[in-house]
């Protein structure tokens, strides 16, 4: 709720200078590199090459989708339909390939088809029925989900699999598809990704629109923006996102388990929102997701790492976030 | 509540129902449910999917209905299907007391009931088959292997998760192994549950890999195969194939891991999870019919050998494993002449 | 030169309960200044809405040069050259972006063709030669959200001057500026107009009216009055079509009942902007704190309402120190602050009148156990209704529908149930009509005469004059000098707000 | 974001009267009535009593979390933490019967009270930190769903357990206990809880505060209302009401199993979202929530009632969400 604009409340005193200011800015950075020193220290492999690689491919997926969210967050918006968009996306990427023998093309082509549908089936019920982003997105989180389910029957679709009627399937998985999941492709694509909306927010007439309608939307209609237009473009990017994680998880597990995206709707909502305050933009930005995601990356794998128990790693996971929160927002009063 | 008359519908009239008891002579049907209360993997799938089929060739309704972990939400479907007309129930993985109660009120209603992997408690209840894979010899199975394969002498990454009772299981023969061979030696251990299970524990051994060079790790035991498929998509990305997998369950991506020759997963202990769920429908049918059944069934367990899948021409599924693994997902376990009979005269 | 003939024909629109304009005509040329007038919830807004796109509901028609428009969406009202600053800023600017960028919105939205990219650089640099030529010093990459309502006010106004319009309607635009930034804003006007805009200016300020424009267009309960020639009519004639009665004086007597001093502040100093304040009000005494914009007169008030963080001093009411450190003590302590920004701090825009009326004091109604009692609640608010005046159809409706005028006599109201010992007011009637003012002004000496003590801040220093008996004079956070209100003049007081010694 | 307040956007036009101002009001409750006509046409068990209490029953959980997101969404904050501090109570409650043999009302004070200091982190950092509560409870969610893990090691607890020494627990769990989770009395206690929450709201003094707070903080504030107090009570009630959620949950299964509480946080937030328009309220209500739970309990019996596939679930269960909403929200402009 009140996150939206979180840099609002602030009433930065000029005088008491800017501690504060700067861990609000630089907060999450910092967070980062005590991080990054401490698991070196306590382990010197965590800083070599392999293992940076490591945290990076870990990351994209989610930095991909987060990407999607922080787009959706960019018009004030929100959506909670990307985990399921890209296990959709997943399920319909390898089901081309291993039921139906197509390539390359095709089934990411139907993937991202499909995953477009469900950004237009939100933006037109945000758009057109007015119902709130977050409640329209719930409803429809469920839906896709089960629509995917439905659509593997509830089954891991892997090549040749079983099929209802007792046969084999016989597609097989292009080698080329198994290229986006590798080393360095994986990397790259959440690289570009995450250049290409950087600059799509920030430096081309559409994204300040985009922050335009997010920060005042009265004022963005009664500046001509056409709103309606935006909000639907946020969507549909925010799914097309979704689906290429998905995407790329598929390439990556080379099956398409059931709900296999889901797990990556709250790790890339914390990514975004830490995003928020990455060098005081104030305001979701894809730089500060991509940090967020580091964020959350280096975490994971520093406390493998550190063989930490598996049911202790959320609690400092969740006390570095809520750390990493406290250093960004905590004001002088 | 009250049965309602079962519909019936028409067989193939050629074949003649002699011999069928009496239950279903008449060409009645009957209507189960399956009620699981764990879900989201393919062992779930292929549990369902053989339950449904067993039950629909020998010409009854079968409706699934898993809680997908939920277990405030699996008595209410129990208690849902009490009000309903159903005769018979296979429950699976009801490992909570409260289990106990409400299996009891199915019975008590006159409903027959089969359960799988579910708590012992349940042996209190008359009438009530308990059927589970069998964890132990599971275990046994792989960690055997584990160790003929190293000599005894290995440093192996644990692969786990606690609080599920097949897991227990094999953590308790994971422990007595460990107790008895003291030249295995755990370095490391991860495990969670969740949906994306294999991705999380890619990311985790992937990590692992780069705090032990080479020569650290020899082998990995993973309980569950969502945890063996994530560790062998690390060792191929880290190109670390001197360490050896070693699991416990299998599907038809498994199997597609496995048989490639390069992959680091060369056994997996398992039991056809789409077997347990014919086999308990057979036993329900067993039930319904009045016939005698056993308090207790465990289902078989094999080793499946990634060298052996890579000799094969042909690509190996979970049906054509058969020909590989001798005896898999062929148990004639409790399939009676009449419902040979059954299924032929149901036969479309 | 030709101008460009504006006519709105038989306009009329309404909303649930309210027919907010009945047939109203409007008629201006470009190249003039143009007042339009009327007491709180005339319909002045809602008319001016209706010329620059916001409501599509209305019927009448628009004519430009005879042309029959149709202005349904701010779009076409910006075609047809027509842009407006609306009364409340925050509706109308982007927090989270700069100023140079909210200054060049509609730049960006409509001049940019088929360029996808914006040039940042570029677009600072025009932002800042706007900013420079209106003679508005605040830095084009600041943030909006870290700006004070004055200067929000001068970015909107900077916005419409970057754009080339036909007619620029400015409501009530010097409500929150400063002399001198009123003063630039008239230079700005005057400079418009030369190059043919005209110029639609709503105020309750009369005297500006008279001193820049060149019709007047006078409105009451949705209906047109008059419209002439400002040359052709006087204050007081105008004030008597506004209300529709004459206005006698305009501030009540002065209480004149004055007791012990009850309320003190000893070299108080916040972590901010106050410095050693010093001031003490006596029962029945209303205490004006004078100063321009800027001068540090909302922060006082706020420190002493427990919402600065003060950082020495103190603060005694009837002898006894007080601890402020929120303002649930300060109310508990007998403390009432009427604060500036009414929408955004003093008013509770989604809820009912009468929830507002309550808001302060509402243990007031309640019976055992914190359970409110809804009938005395809804007598309460009725009578306050009834004897404030507030225009609103119902104790039900949503103060967010009210006019400006009547929001801020609920932000009032609501302390009269309290019952404080201290009343401060920050700029009551800021966007405030003559009629409703005088009301406030009103209410506010019967406060004094029921022996509280009142602290009176406002920039207007012929308030100031009108209503207090002794003053202080802020300059830049410090009191720069303590006056008896009927032994000065507002030169003397101009002269020490500015700095003077 | 803007499902803040959805009736803000209404600009109800008398003269279309008021079929849309009819649907807001009462959409749900007639969804509610045509789901229960559908599902009683194919299957008359469904309107039987029996199948009525099974329903009741298996709302109430969520009814009861949800009641308490309600009332961190009435000063219009948001807790996501809820699920894991069920999870917590479900934990501690069944962990002091078995383990340490406590006796019913120590096991229930002990859950209460460990929720409630999750309610205090929760606060303390949203009102002193000034941390958005959103992010705040996502990062208090996977800390307390990682001590109730850490608490029972990543296992389930259950009577005559066995103990990490080898021994096995001798605790057992009080009959009387056993009663919670049954039918009638935790039919009652979601009544209970509905009705005092809802007579709280909106007829005591604190409650019109919490919605004054949630309409406009800084309004409030200077009105005298001590806004941090309120905040305060409303983080505590909602996990308050959460632990109660965990203790009725662990008193219907017996056990504790890790993450138990965690599938209820979807259900909740949607039922209290629901509960937004019903009867008009245009804010959250205790209500309107026990409405949005019976939607959601009524499609969830029913779908099993029709032997709709599980996996095809979702999609009835998310298409008619959507549809409730649409009903809802759609404005004739
Ligand atoms: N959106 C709306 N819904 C309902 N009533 C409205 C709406 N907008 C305006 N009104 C009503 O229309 C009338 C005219 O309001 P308007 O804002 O035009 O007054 P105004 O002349 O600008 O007053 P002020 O000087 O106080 O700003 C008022 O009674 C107001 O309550
Ligand atoms: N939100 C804000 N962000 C930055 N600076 C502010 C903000 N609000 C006030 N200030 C600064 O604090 C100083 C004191 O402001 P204050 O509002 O107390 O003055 P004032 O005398 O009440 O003027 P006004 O007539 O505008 O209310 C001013 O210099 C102003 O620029
Ligand atoms: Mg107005
Ligand atoms: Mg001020």
């Amino acid at each position: 709720m009140n996150q939206s604009n979180p840099v609002q409340a602030s009433n930065p005193s000029k005088r008491t200078f800017d501690l504060f200011q700067f861990l609000y800015k630089y907060g999450t950075i910092l967070t980062i590199f005590i991080l990054i020193i401490v698991f070196a220290i306590s382990n010197p492999t965590f800083i070599q090459g392999n293992n940076l690689i490591n945290i990076l491919r870990s990351i994209s997926i989610v930095t991909i989708i987060a990407i999607g969210i922080t787009i959706s967050l960019s018009v004030n918006g929100f959506d909670l339909s990307v985990g399921s968009v890209a296990s959709l996306s997943n399920a319909i990427v390898i089901s081309m390939f291993v039921w139906f023998s197509q390539n390359t093309f095709i089934a990411i082509f139907s993937a991202i088809v499909a995953s477009l549908l469900v950004g237009v089936l939100n933006s037109f019920i945000i758009v057109k029925l007015k119902v709130p982003d977050m409640l329209i997105t719930l409803a429809t989180m469920f839906i896709v989900q089960g629509i995917a389910l439905t659509y593997t029957k509830g089954a891991t679709v892997s090549q040749n699999m079983v099929m209802p009627d007792g046969t084999f399937s016989t597609g097989i998985i292009s080698p080329i598809f198994e290229k986006i999941g590798q080393v360095p492709w994986i990397i790259l694509i959440m690289v570009i990704v995450v250049v290409v909306v950087h600059v799509f927010l920030n430096f081309t007439k559409h994204g300040r629109y985009m922050y335009v309608i997010g920060g005042n939307i009265e004022a963005a209609r009664l500046s001509g923006i056409p709103v309606n237009k935006y909000k639907i473009a946020a969507y549909l990017l925010s799914a097309l996102f979704a689906s290429i994680g998905g995407i790329v998880l598929a390439s990556r597990v080379m099956t398409a388990e059931i709900n296999a995206g889901s797990p990556y709707l709250m790790d890339s909502v914390a990514a975004a929102f830490i995003g928020f305050s990455v060098l005081g933009a104030g305001k979701p930005n894809a730089f500060g997701t991509f940090i967020g995601a580091v964020l959350i990356g280096i975490l994971q794998n520093g406390l493998v790492m550190m063989s930490v128990p598996y049911y202790a790693m959320d609690i400092v996971k969740g006390t570095v976030l809520a750390f990493a929160l406290a250093l960004t927002y905590y004001k002088t009063k | 509540g009250e049965t309602t008359e079962p519909e019936k519908r028409k067989g193939n009239p050629d074949v003649s129902l002699e011999n069928v008891p009496e239950r279903f002579a008449g060409g009645e049907r009957a209507k189960i449910k399956v009620i699981r209360k764990i879900g989201g993997d393919d062992h779930t799938a292929q549990f369902l999917a053989g339950a449904k089929e067993e039950g629909e060739a020998l010409g009854f309704q079968v409706d699934v209905f898993t809680a997908n972990g939920d277990t405030a939400k699996f008595h209410d479907a129990i208690a849902q299907g009490l009000e309903e007309d159903y005769d018979g129930f296979i429950i699976s993985h009801g490992d909570d007391a409260a289990t106990v109660n409400a299996v009891q009120k199915l019975v008590d209603a006159g409903k027959s009931v089969v359960t799988f992997d579910s708590t012992e408690k349940l042996a209190q209840i008359e009438n009530v088959t308990l059927t589970s894979q069998d964890d132990e010899a599971l275990a046994t199975l792989a960690l055997d292997q584990l160790i003929k394969d190293t000599n005894g002498e290995a440093n192996i990454v644990y692969l786990w998760v606690d609080g599920f009772p097949p897991m227990v299981r094999r953590n308790q023969v994971y422990q007595e192994k460990l107790a008895s061979n003291s030249g295995i030696k755990e370095i490391e251990r991860f495990g969670v549950a969740a949906a994306d299970t294999s991705v999380k524990t890619q990311n985790a051994v992937a990590a692992m890999l780069n705090k032990h060079p080479k020569g650290e790790i020899d082998a990995i035991f993973a309980t569950w195969d969502a945890f063996a498929i994530g560790a062998a998509r690390a060792i191929k990305e880290a190109g670390r194939d001197e360490i050896k997998i070693y699991g416990i369950d299998v599907s038809n991506a498994d199997l597609q891991e496995m048989q490639d020759k390069s992959s680091s997963w060369k056994y997996t202990a398992a039991v056809d999870p789409k077997l347990i769920g014919a086999v308990d429908m057979r036993l329900l049918a067993k039930k319904l019919a009045g016939e005698e059944t056993p308090a207790t069934y465990n289902l078989e367990a094999s080793l499946i050998s990634g060298e052996v899948l890579g000799k094969s021409d042909e690509p190996i599924n979970m049906v054509n494993l058969a020909d590989t693994v001798e005896g898999w997902g062929q148990s004639t376990a409790f399939e009676e002449e009449w419902m040979k009979r059954l299924k032929e005269y149901y036969k479309k | 030169m030709i101008h460009t003939v504006l006519k709105m024909k038989e306009v009329s629109i309404e909303f649930p309960g309210v027919k907010a304009l009945d047939s109203v005509d409007f008629t201006m040329k470009s190249g003039t200044t143009h007042a339009l007038i009327g007491a709180n919830g005339a319909g002045k807004s809602t008319l001016m809405k209706v010329l620059s796109g916001t409501y599509d509901h209305y019927t009448g028609e628009i004519l430009i040069d005879d042309h029959k428009t149709n202005i349904r969406t701010p779009k076409e009202a910006q075609g047809c050259g027509i842009q407006i600053v609306h009364q409340e800023v925050d509706t109308a600017l982007i927090p989270n972006l700069t100023v140079g960028e909210n200054i060049m919105l509609s730049n960006t939205v409509n001049g940019m063709g088929k360029r996808q990219f914006v040039r940042w650089k570029d677009l600072h640099k025009k932002a800042t030669v706007i900013l420079n030529s209106l003679n508005i010093h605040v830095s084009s990459k600041k943030l909006v959200s870290e700006l004070t309502l004055a200067e929000k006010q001068m970015v909107l106004i900077a916005r419409t001057v970057s754009t080339d319009c036909k007619f620029l309607i400015l409501d009530e635009p010097t409500a929150p500026l400063s002399h001198s930034e009123t003063k630039e804003l008239f230079r700005i006007v005057q400079e418009l107009k030369a190059k043919d805009v005209g110029i639609i200016f709503i105020s309750h300020r009369l005297p500006e009216i008279f001193e820049i424009c060149d019709e007047i267009t006078i409105m009451r309960n949705g209906k047109l009055v008059s419209h002439e020639f400002v040359a052709d009519t006087t204050t007081g004639k105008v004030v008597e079509q506004m209300l529709g009665r004459e206005l006698q004086e305009q501030f009540p007597k002065k209480p004149s009942q004055i007791g012990e001093k009850i309320f003190e502040v000893n070299t108080l100093s916040d972590t901010d902007k106050i410095r050693n304040i010093s001031l003490s009000v006596h029962k029945g005494e209303i205490v004006g704190i004078a100063g321009l914009v800027g001068a540090g007169k909302t922060e006082f008030c706020k420190a002493l309402f427990g919402e600065a963080k003060i950082k020495s001093g103190e603060v005694k009411l009837r002898g006894k120190v007080l601890t402020l450190s929120n303002p649930y003590q300060a109310v508990k302590q007998g403390i009432a602050l009427v604060p500036e920004e009414r929408r955004k701090e003093g008013i509770l825009v989604m809820e009912s009148v009468a929830t507002n009326l309550t808001a302060a004091n509402l243990g007031a109604f309640t019976r055992p156990f914190s359970f409110l009692n809804r009938k005395a609640e809804k007598q309460k608010a009725l009578e306050l209704i009834d004897s404030l005046g507030i225009k609103t159809p119902s104790e039900e409706a949503r103060v967010q529908n009210l006019s400006g005028g009547n929001q801020q006599k609920i932000a009032i109201g609501k302390w009269l149930i309290a019952d404080a010992d201290v009343y401060i007011f920050d700029e009551p009637t800021k966007g405030v009509d003559v009629g409703a003012k005088k009301d406030i002004f009103e209410l506010i000496c019967e406060l004094a005469q029921r022996g509280k003590a009142i602290i009176y801040a406002s920039s207007e220093l012929s308030e100031i004059m009108g209503i207090t008996n002794r003053l202080y004079v802020l300059y830049d956070g410090q009191v720069a000098k303590e006056l008896e209100t009927d032994l000065t003049n507002e030169e003397e007081l101009l002269f020490y707000s500015t700095g003077g010694n």
